[in-house]
């Protein structure tokens, strides 16, 4: 009992000294509301969870002085006018050093040429659209993998595997159409089968399982996020369509799980930024955290974008400074080692990070079929 | 050649036939009233006259000229005027705006027709601040402010008060001996037609059943018969 | 081709049915108040959210708490009669605008209060599949097509044969006859607002367990409703119900032969193409305040 | 009188808001955005407000516009003036075409056909990835080339380019509005069969209308897309299209001043509230809905009785 009370003192006096303390303001752009809102959340998640982290340990050190982070969000929802006047006001009015987030490509460029114009560095951690970092704009920065790089594992995974013809569910936004063309670049036309858009918010798949059962296709990639991905699944095993089903990232996680079964899940493999519970140290303790703060299985987006807050704060410590372009000069040199892999940005910007292709078991676990180096059985992935 | 005339008019609406054959000329000017019992095809021949509804079958000429078809706007600059049943006036308009619109006779003319039926005092007001007998008027008057050869008024005494009633009368009088063109009259009430119009028209089941003088078609067994049929 | 073409007839009807759904209670109000109400869909997603509430949260029964949203939103529906569209009668545009207003208050209250994510609603008894032929569905969708089809029976049934069908019947008709017979024709107002907003719920909480529950749920089929009921001729129950299908099947069928990108698209012009070719809609009925 | 001198002091006070913000290009920024908002409302305006054609596609138009312009710059290399005329000319011969079958039909059934077409020109615009660019956005739209020395890169000189457009899509208004052109508008709003009688051709004044309000809405396009440097179907949904019908109503439809006013506080209010979202758009719709009820001059027409009211 005195150990935990003395604990909560210490704890209430850290948290009085840490008040004292200077605090850096850290923007942050993403989507609390609107179309995108839900995934918005998880980036939200991942962002709280690293602010967290960064100080209970006391804040982290520019040019000699303590500082604590302070997240100062703004809802830009998938809106490029709204993202454009967020980029501005954190630019202008917070004068934050750094800012961070988006997931919709179309809003992420209108923010880019804020940030270019202000100097201030922009670090995104989910907008997938290839062509955001092949602007010429040195103030960007992307932590996740985008388009091309996470169709380019899975299509050789894919080839490997003779999974073709390949038929696509996909949402008709800039994640879907953008994988399917990636795919369809990657894997030559002929190796295309049908193609089934829907708009977001739409969740009656039926025309399109017909269609795919009526094809010749080996497997179904499903291009979409966790909601509708649970329905799509759903309604292609109850038709009896055994083909095989090729996910996202929102597809390999218990909280997947979760909102299906293990039978319709068995077989399906996705790619994943990701795996939650890969026997590799630094996973670990990120999907600890956050189950503990949540409740739930870490997301990819949240290791994404914890990632990416922890990246910046390492990138404002090697600047010495809070000024955009020196931070923008540490970031373009820095090497991070996060739970997403090893975050090292090439000339565009574009960070290189692993990609994974894990696997459905009978019980609900995944294994890691991809990379070769680290496969792992179930329960890894 | 007619002023105005009709040939074989048709038109259907659904399985009722509005206007089933319908004969009639106007050689000259003058107050024409258009009686029948409801569902005669009155309005409908209206319709058909001002370009609002296309018929079946048949034709309508103006001079001898073919107007089957044209659309209102067409008509209108034709020289055909109408009032409507309904009464419309455009309610945000003042009462002179509502008269100068797409108006060939000048502000001077405008006045003088209000003062003529006593609004005047209204026509810098809202044609939607008037009651329902002064925009009937203000409607009939606006007809005017486009020089129509041709003036159709569907019901004109229809909903306007005793006391207005004859202000109209007397302002239907007075613009014909101005200048005589052809109107025709629609008209439920006997006593005001009657007394208006120089001949009597009267329409049955779409078709034109007796046309002559007020007090012979009064006496017509044929309309008495059609009226109580 | 000849069994594509019927599966994904079948498919249309099923995505039918939650556009007729929708169309029936939308194109009810219309006829008896000539009011467009837009904030249908959301009225829908209101549905299927308190649906989903009642079930968790109050009972554990389905049909209970089917029940009461849809006792709920009939009094929802009444209260926006009396507050909103009452005060609007006759102004077309107002009343349009106006539901536009309650779109974005509704939806955004929603997440405010439920959060942007969808909410998952499982009912165990409506999880099973039935084989149909060589294909097999899950019960819910067979359900919701069967539903449909009942209440569509239902409605011509009380439209027909009751009191309160007639007199909705006659005001759809000609209001001025109607109050002139003596029919309370505010009453009838109210009521049948009531009604086109309970079938709403019962449209939402049909789809919730099919599907999920999230806030932009009633979008599509509100906006295909209203294309289904312009299709079949506005006013028209009939029209309302075959044009909801036609939008459905249509969709459905597209996605044989064209660009799945477009399958909106493609309903949308046939729509148009087909008013071009009757302005009134199929079962058009006389456009009332036409101008 | 008062309202000359009134109107004197707002044109000086709009030119030197750069000087007076000098320090605070946030403004600058917000007050561009309600300039390339008000102007598409202008046009919705002109066709709801004046001619009571509730178009539910509006924004698409202004996508038009702007894909147009962005195609010409970026892949054809056009200056930025020419690829602007070139998509406020498209953006006005869609409206003058996809106008001629939209009026057609009347009423309700205008409203959805507008609809309709404006969901299809999204999926155009969203799916044609070879020419839009697709769903993911067509960045690196340029601004308009430096005239002189004068580069339009800062948010101060922006800013008179997007005052600029506001001010002739006003002025165009005005225009269209005193002269017997407006009459016949406002006249068809009230009564097209009257109208009609009166010997207007209602299609071609409806069709006209239709033409400039999408004309308008490509330069408001044209210029948005100029200024945010990308091209996305996001920015021309149906969610947009109804939230121009918002500032024309909230502003007050019909009136000369209504989609600045609305404008304004669509885009400016929000910026400094800054509430939660959820409940800001809670606040507008509860406010497009009074205001319908209540105000149907909108903010407009409240000032314009304040305005009586002081004086009187």
């Amino acid at each position: 009992m005195p150990s935990k009370l003395l604990a909560a003192a210490a704890l209430a006096l850290s948290a009085a000294f840490a008040w004292a303390q200077d605090r850096v303001a850290v923007g942050i752009v993403t989507s609390l509301s609107g179309p995108m809102a839900a995934p918005g959340k998880f980036q939200m998640n991942g962002f709280r969870l690293a602010e967290e982290e960064i100080n209970a340990a006391g804040g982290f050190s520019v040019g000699g002085r303590k500082y604590l982070v302070e997240l100062k969000a703004y809802d830009t929802r998938a809106n490029p006018a709204e993202g454009a006047s967020a980029m501005q006001r954190l630019a202008t009015v917070d004068k934050v050093p750094v800012v961070l987030g988006e997931l919709h490509s179309g809003v992420a460029a209108a923010e880019a040429a804020v940030a270019q114009d202000y100097q201030l560095p922009l670090i995104l951690t989910i907008p997938t659209g290839p062509n955001l970092t092949e602007q010429g704009n040195r103030f960007l920065f992307r932590v996740n993998a985008n388009n091309d790089q996470l169709t380019r594992a899975l299509a050789e995974f894919i080839a490997r595997q003779g999974w073709t013809p390949l038929a696509f569910i996909a949402w008709n936004n800039d994640a879907g159409r953008g994988g399917v063309n990636g795919m369809r670049k990657l894997l030559g036309e002929g190796k295309i089968g049908y193609v089934g858009y829907f708009n977001v918010g739409e969740v009656d798949f039926s025309a399109h399982v017909s269609n795919i059962r009526a094809g010749d296709a080996r497997a179904v990639m499903l291009l979409m996020d966790e909601e509708p991905g649970s329905l799509a699944i759903k309604q292609v095993r109850d038709a009896g369509l055994k083909t095989q089903l090729v996910g996202t990232l929102a597809m390999g996680s218990d909280r997947f799980l979760k909102r299906l079964d293990a039978a319709r899940l068995e077989g399906m493999v996705q790619y994943n930024a990701f795996p939650p519970n890969a026997d590799v140290g630094s996973i670990r303790t990120f999907s600890e955290r956050y189950r503990k703060k949540y409740g739930e299985e870490a997301h990819g987006f949240a290791a994404q974008s914890y990632d990416g807050l922890k990246l910046a704060v390492a990138a404002m410590q090697k600047a010495g400074k809070l000024e955009g372009r020196a931070i923008r000069e540490a970031l373009a040199g820095l090497q991070y080692d996060g739970v997403i892999g090893r975050i090292k940005f090439d000339a565009k910007g574009q960070a290189h990070p692993p990609v994974y292709v894990t696997q459905w078991c009978a019980d609900g676990k995944r294994r890691i079929l991809y990379p070769e180096n680290l496969k792992a059985d179930c329960g890894a992935g | 050649m007619s002023l105005l005339a009709v040939e074989g008019l048709a038109k259907r609406y659904g399985g009722v036939a509005a206007l089933a054959g319908c004969h009639l000329a106007f050689e000259r000017p003058g107050v024409y009233g258009l009686i029948g019992p409801n569902g005669a095809g009155k309005t409908t021949l209206f319709d058909v006259v001002t370009g609002i509804v296309e018929p079946d079958a048949g034709r309508v000429r103006i001079d001898g000229r073919d107007v089957t078809g044209w659309p209102a706007y067409r008509l209108a600059a034709a020289g055909v005027a109408r009032s409507f049943q309904e009464c419309r006036v455009f309610p945000e308009f003042t009462c002179l705006e509502n008269l100068l619109f797409r108006a060939r006779a000048p502000e001077s003319e405008a006045r003088r027709l209000l003062r003529l039926v006593n609004l005047e005092k209204y026509a810098g007001e809202p044609a939607a601040s008037l009651s329902f007998g002064e925009r009937r008027l203000l409607e009939i008057v606006g007809t005017f402010m486009a020089r129509p050869r041709i003036l159709l008024l569907d019901e004109p005494a229809a909903g306007v008060n005793p006391a207005l009633f004859e202000v109209l009368q007397r302002f239907i009088r007075t613009m014909y001996d101005e200048r005589p063109l052809l109107f025709l009259i629609v008209e439920h009430n006997m006593e005001f037609i009657m007394a208006l119009a120089s001949e009597i028209v009267v329409m049955h089941q779409g078709a034109v059943l007796e046309r002559g003088a007020p007090h012979a078609v009064q006496a017509s067994p044929r309309v008495l018969e059609a009226y109580l049929g | 081709m000849l069994t594509a073409v019927l599966e994904q007839t079948l498919n249309g009807l099923m995505a039918g049915s939650i556009y007729v759904l929708v169309a029936l209670g939308m194109v009810l109000i219309y006829g008896v108040m000539h009011v467009l109400n837009f904030a249908h869909g959301v009225l829908l997603m209101v549905g299927a959210y308190l649906c989903h509430f009642f079930f968790t949260r109050l009972t554990g029964s389905y049909l209970a708490a089917l029940l009461l949203s849809i006792a709920a939103l009939a009094l929802i529906g009444i209260a926006l009669e009396r507050a909103v569209f009452r005060p609007l009668q006759g102004n077309l545009r107002s009343q349009v605008i106006a539901s536009l207003g309650l779109i974005l208050a509704i939806e955004h209250l929603v997440i405010a209060l439920w959060g942007p994510n969808a909410l998952q609603m499982r009912v165990p008894a409506t999880e099973a599949l039935v084989p149909i032929g060589a294909l097999r569905f899950p019960l819910q969708h067979v359900l919701i097509i069967g539903v449909t089809l009942a209440i569509i029976a239902g409605l011509f049934a009380f439209l027909k044969y009751t009191k309160l069908g007639t007199a909705i019947r006659a005001t759809s008709e000609d209001r001025q006859a109607a109050m002139v017979v003596g029919i309370p024709v505010e009453r009838v107002d109210w009521m049948t607002f009531g009604l086109g907003t309970a079938l709403a719920a019962l449209g939402g909480a049909l789809i919730g367990p099919l599907f999920l529950v999230f806030p932009q749920m009633g979008d599509a089929p509100m906006v295909k409703g209203l294309a289904g009921i312009l299709l079949g001729g506005m006013g028209s129950v009939p029209g309302a119900v075959v044009g909801g299908f036609i939008i459905g099947i249509t969709e459905a069928l597209s996605t044989l032969v064209l660009p799945t990108d477009y399958r909106d698209s493609v309903a949308f012009a046939v729509m148009v193409l087909i008013l071009l070719a009757w302005p009134r809609g199929l079962f058009g009925v006389r456009v009332r305040g036409e101008d | 009188m008062a309202g000359r001198i009134a109107a004197a002091a707002l044109a000086a006070l709009l030119l030197a808001v750069p000087a007076l913000a000098a320090q605070q290009p946030y403004v600058l920024h917000v007050l561009i955005l309600t300039c390339l908002y008000a102007i598409p409302a202008v046009g919705l305006n002109l066709m709801l407000g004046y001619t009571g054609l509730v178009s539910l596609g509006h924004m698409a138009f202004a996508g038009v516009g702007a894909y147009t312009a962005a195609v010409l710059m970026v892949d054809a290399g056009w200056s930025f003036w020419l690829a602007l005329a070139a998509g406020v000319l498209g953006s006005a011969a869609a409206g003058a075409a996809i106008g001629a079958v939209c009026l057609r039909f009347r009423t309700h059934f205008f409203m959805i056909v507008t609809l309709a077409f404006g969901l299809m020109l999204y999926s155009v615009m969203n799916n044609w990835d070879d020419v839009t660019r697709g769903a993911a956005g067509f960045p690196g739209i340029p601004r308009p080339a430096p005239i002189g020395e004068w580069s339009f890169g800062p948010l101060s000189h922006f800013y008179y380019l997007a005052l600029g457009g506001a001010l002739a899509a006003f002025a165009a208004q005005w225009l269209a509005v005193r002269s017997s052109f407006g009459r016949v508008l406002v006249a068809l709003r009230q009564d097209e069969r009257l109208a009609q009688a009166k010997g207007v051709n209602g299609m071609l004044y409806k069709s006209a209308v239709f033409a400039l309000g999408s004309a308008l809405a490509g330069l408001g396009g044209v210029l948005h897309v100029s200024f945010l440097r990308v091209a996305a179907p996001a920015s021309f949904t149906l969610a947009e299209s109804i939230n121009a019908v918002l500032i024309v109503i909230v502003g007050g439809a019909g009136t000369l001043a209504g989609p600045a006013l609305g404008a304004l506080v669509f885009v400016g209010l929000p910026e400094y509230l800054r509430i939660a979202a959820e409940w800001r758009l809670v606040l507008f719709g509860v406010a497009l809905v009074l205001i319908t009820l209540f105000a149907p001059q909108g903010l407009a027409g409240l000032l314009a009785r304040a305005w009586r009211a002081v004086r009187a």
